[in-house]
């Protein structure tokens, strides 16, 4: 099982129309050996969970853009819990609160609502990557050992 | 949701009648309350009572005589009293020639309830959390105080795929400019909503100008020029701009501004300016809407920004040379804070003065390139291809003729998010940095356009030793942010 | 001081015999006590084992070869240590590539006394007191600390009229490249000194660099391009440097990068940096100088800046656009807070990395401008113009007739603070911001030239609805700082 | 004697070479109807001190642009009561200073210093010409009723 493809749910959440980050970011994951299903641009919170449901998903990585990210992902967490996702892994990235703001403050902000990493603007793919890496074998060896 | 689907099947170019324009718009004014402030008559009386210097028209006009190029930022926030101390502050310290008013994305997708929610929670913690001024929730008293507040003309910029109601209750509130297109504020901002839908959904609201215009009002109209802002070759968004205008005109729309996304080479987006207006306005007499005056717009860089300011200001710079050289009628203006988020009002301010100084350090010089006449005909080369090819067939209705171009990809917009977009063509840039189609997918250009974009990428991919790949385009989106106008390898 | 006058009245072109040199060496290292650090073969020895990544001249030539252009700042402050800090940051958060060390005014006016006092009342409050570096001061070691802080080339710029002996301790400290020139700094830089003391002691520093040259150590020279960076006619820049490179070559100097200070106007800032490289070659080679290699440097907008910062960018930007344009192998760069004073590090290295995004998205972008051609030929023919009088009138020795040509007005700096600058002519700029000639005074333009001139501020002047003048003039100092280029009426 | 033109002594101080604005502000005070005495770039305090009292100035207009101001206006109060001149108007303007610094903190130094007025960077000559008739005519006046 260690050598199947870990699958991730890809979306851009909420109104977000913005298109290019999402399609950059579905090629470098797939390159780097994941297997994505991604639900492009403009994607709900329902949508990511049926999706995750649907493809038993190691994780949902959440873009956000266009500002509303604080809006949209409110009760993100709390719905995953509801339909038995449970503490799978949340990623959010982008340009995910309106403005310049200090960015450890809104990481806490994201955190606290339960997302597992918070990645500032214009983050490389790669270093995505690498956190996916890290978290994914962790939580696997975890996973495995309390089930 | 209000609409019958039927009524978007039986799309046509022709003007709507003005029986069924008044009976539909009893529709669009109940889509939420504040709807039913909206008093044409009334309204027209307050349009003629706004004062010159707020005239878009105008301003536009006078300096399209002038050969000045006139600046305007974008901005928006939640609150009314906040918006008005932000455009004052662009206005006064910004030295902006135009105002904006950028509007929320719950707006722009009709979700007036969320909005609504924003507006509540800006207001609880004292803090924008909408990414514009929802101006159907604030109503027409709302955009009234807002625009009486200014001395600047006012435009609603948005990305509205149904923005009817945001028409009737911008116009109605007293702005007197609106941007957007049945095309350009669908492809580029819409993932699920089909063009016959937002075509007419346009057509109102061109129905509803050319209404205004009728009555002696003129409101100015603005295609969305950039579309994804992200490599898109001349000619595509050329082709959606002149399609929008001539859907503008047939529904009584009198002066519009087309719009232009900035490439990056100098010669491609001052040829790209220069033919973009001489292009509109024979299609338009070729139509016989010889009454409508054309200006037109420079957007700068359109995609993504470096995320240090002192390179996001020579990108401003950059754009604004190049508007100020193709004596584009006005330019829309980015901030030293684009990369991370909705800019500060000092940020705005910034790059507002930052154009200033260049436009008019520029205004008196004139491009005279060699290569520009060439480039010139390359562009008008392709937009003709695209144009005839959408008149053909749509076998005499250019709205008709749209919606199949679209099926068929011979319109087709780079990294749109929408479903009724095919996707399938893909740009990248020559080695000078001019964009160019590197797989024309079903783009109806000539053989020998085709080869010679074909030709010009192949030059840089021989330059670079390496082959012609999706890896080249991701290169070149990531360029301008990591400081370069080409995505060189490694 | 320890010259005597005779020395100067005996001024010639020709090449400093080796034993006048030797001689005339120790008299300039008992100057200040730090000249007795000096000591020529080691020195040699030292410039041999300085790494590559430090070579002025091969990172210019590299850079030719390219068509890249590098980017450098302006920066100097009192004491070692913070002069370290600084040119370290503006290396690795400014990306420069290329590091300057600005030497501060006493010094360049061989005021080491005063120097010493700026030196130890900058230590006493904790603030640099000079405007510079005070690099004789600092001594040998004092230099060599500093260039073995840091990993990029580095330059000696100044404006000293005598700088023979901040020479000898610039080379001996590691330096390897120095600007300046027997005219450049004399100019635009005195008020009372003759030019035959500085064309000689000129001719020792190049002799100096030459003696390198010689010993294989290559040393980088650069005429100051700009002068007042006022209004600055091409012609006139472009004859001093080209004069300047010939006396530099007849001394042993074998890489010269010949200045030109941005006038605003692209077409006439292209084609002038395009003439400039040409026009020194062929001059060089026609004297026999053949194994000079030639460089070109583009000074972004040396004349009045604007106060606000976002203001100061564009121009920043716009130089930086020009100099990518014309593919000058380097550019060096102005500073948000130029109108304000000596800029901190932070802000130097916003300049320069304005500066850094500007040149790598252009780099790949060529202007190919119809009216280049023309405005090269007009730049070319002018400065032939004078070249020729300054030759002939020199009847056989270039230096006699630099000399005589600034007695007669044949060369003529405007707005120069010299005495022996007869300031009769008076630039201004044409109706598209090209630097004309308004009155020629006494430069030697051929009557079509002058009538050339003439029409294009005459036309200017009809657009204006007012007479060419002094206020006119005035205007155009203003008017980048005021935010445009041509200083129009009210 | 007051239909006569007031006199000013007008120069760049210290080793400062910057001409332009010497240029300009000699045409500025010129035309506002002021004798003016140029001496140009590279004054000394001696300089203008000699200057004024050959010409019996009512004014010393410095300028220091090059940033050594500071250094070079030393004892220049001192120097001028000591040549008899006593409090003749003072006046000084430029970029007189190293860098950006607060203005107010620079014109407290250059006050105590002795200077009358003080000017920020890049102030418009008629700036100084309203201040200088201004306080010519106060000075004037109670001259003439002190004497
Ligand atoms: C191009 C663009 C558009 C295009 C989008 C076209 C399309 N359909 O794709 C258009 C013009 C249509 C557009 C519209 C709007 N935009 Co816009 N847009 C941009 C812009 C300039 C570039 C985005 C881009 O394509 N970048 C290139 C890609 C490769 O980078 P990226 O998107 O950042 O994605 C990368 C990283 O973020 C990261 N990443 C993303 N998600 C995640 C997740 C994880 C886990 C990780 C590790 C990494 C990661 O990896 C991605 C790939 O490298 C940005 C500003 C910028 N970045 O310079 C503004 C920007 C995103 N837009 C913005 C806004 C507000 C809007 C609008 C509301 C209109 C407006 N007010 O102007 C509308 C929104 C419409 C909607 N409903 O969404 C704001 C968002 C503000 C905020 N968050 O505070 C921005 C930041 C501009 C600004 N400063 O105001 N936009
Ligand atoms: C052109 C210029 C030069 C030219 C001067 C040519 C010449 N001989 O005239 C050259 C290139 C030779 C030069 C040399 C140097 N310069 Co210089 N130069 C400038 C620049 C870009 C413009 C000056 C100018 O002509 N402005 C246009 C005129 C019309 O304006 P102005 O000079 O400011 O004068 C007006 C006002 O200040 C006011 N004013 C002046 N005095 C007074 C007095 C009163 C009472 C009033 C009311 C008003 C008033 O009225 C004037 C007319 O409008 C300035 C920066 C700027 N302003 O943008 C730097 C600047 C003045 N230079 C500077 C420096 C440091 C130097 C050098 C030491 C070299 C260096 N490190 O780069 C040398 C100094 C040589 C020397 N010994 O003096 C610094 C001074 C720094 C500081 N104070 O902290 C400046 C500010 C640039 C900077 N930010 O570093 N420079």
């Amino acid at each position: 099982m260690t050598n199947k493809k870990k699958k991730l749910v890809l979306g851009v959440i909420g109104a977000d129309v913005h298109a290019v980050g999402n399609r950059i970011l579905d090629f470098a994951f797939s390159q780097a050996g994941f297997e994505v299903d991604n639900l492009g641009v403009m994607v709900s919170q329902e949508e990511f969970i049926d999706a995750a449901i649907e493809t038993n998903a190691d994780a949902i990585i959440v873009s956000s853009l266009y500002g509303h990210g604080e809006l949209d992902c409110r009760g993100f967490r709390d719905k995953c819990i509801e339909s038995g996702l449970g503490n799978i892994l949340l990623y959010i990235g982008g340009n995910i609160v309106v403005g310049k703001q200090k960015f450890e403050d809104v990481e806490r902000r994201f955190k606290d609502m339960g997302f597992d990493r918070v990645f500032p603007p214009g983050t490389d793919p790669n270093v995505g990557i690498q956190w996916l890496q890290a978290d994914l074998k962790v939580k696997n060896d975890s996973s495995t050992s309390s089930c | 949701m209000s609409n019958s689907s039927s009524r978007y099947g039986q799309i046509s170019f022709q003007k709507i009648s003005e029986k069924d324009f008044m009976s539909e718009r009893q529709e669009v004014l109940h889509e939420w309350p504040t709807g039913s402030e909206v008093n044409l008559d009334e309204s027209l009386l307050y349009h003629q009572n706004t004062p010159p210097n707020k005239n878009f028209t105008q301003a536009m006009n006078q300096a399209k005589k002038e050969g000045r190029t006139l600046v305007q930022p974008r901005a928006g926030v939640a609150l009314i009293a906040d918006h008005i101390k932000l455009l004052s502050y662009l206005q006064n310290e910004g030295e902006a020639d135009l105002l904006p008013t950028t509007i929320d994305s719950y707006t722009r997708q009709n979700r007036y309830r969320e909005a609504q929610d924003g507006i509540e929670e800006s207001i609880r913690i004292s803090r924008s959390m909408l990414n514009g001024f929802p101006a159907v929730n604030h109503g027409v008293k709302g955009c009234r105080e807002v625009v009486e507040a200014l001395d600047k003309p006012l435009q609603v910029r948005h990305g509205t795929p149904d923005a009817r109601l945001l028409a009737e209750i911008s116009f109605a509130g007293g702005f007197n400019s609106f941007e957007g297109g049945g095309i350009s504020y669908n492809i580029p901002y819409a993932k699920n909503v089909s063009l016959e839908k937002t075509i007419r959904d346009w057509q109102y609201v061109d129905r509803l100008t050319g209404f205004y215009e009728n009555a002696g009002i003129s409101i100015n109209r603005e295609p969305y020029g950039p579309l994804t802002g992200t490599l898109v070759p001349p000619c595509v968004s050329h082709a959606v701009a002149i399609l929008e205008s001539l859907l503008a005109a047939e529904q009584g729309v009198r002066n519009i501004t087309v719009g232009y996304g900035q490439c990056g080479n100098l010669v491609q987006d001052v040829a790209a300016i220069k033919v973009l207006s001489s292009l509109t306005e024979e299609y338009l007499n070729r139509y016989r809407y010889d009454s409508v005056v054309v200006t037109t717009v420079l957007h700068q860089w359109m995609g993504g920004f470096p995320h240090d300011e002192p390179k996001a200001y020579a990108v401003i710079g950059w754009g604004s040379a190049v508007a100020a050289l193709a004596h584009a009628t006005k330019v829309i203006v980015k901030t030293p804070q684009e990369a991370i988020g909705v800019p500060t009002m000092e940020a705005n301010a910034q790059g507002l003065r930052c154009t200033r100084q260049m436009i008019t350090m520029l205004q008196d010089q004139n491009l005279d390139d060699a290569s520009l006449e060439n480039e010139m005909k390359i562009i008008e080369a392709e937009t003709r291809c695209l144009l005839e090819k959408v008149i053909q067939m749509g076998e005499g209705d250019i709205a008709v003729g749209v919606i199949r171009s679209f099926q068929a990809g011979v319109l087709d917009v780079p990294f749109a998010p929408s479903k009724f977009n095919a996707g399938k063509m893909l740009p990248a840039r020559d080695n000078d940095g001019a964009i160019r189609i590197f797989h024309s997918g079903a783009l109806p250009l000539s053989p020998d356009l085709i080869e010679f974009n074909r030709k010009k990428i192949e030059e840089r991919a021989q330059f670079e030793k390496r082959e012609p790949s999706f890896q080249m385009v991701i290169d070149d989106i990531y360029a301008i942010s990591k400081g370069r106008l080409v995505g060189r390898p490694h």
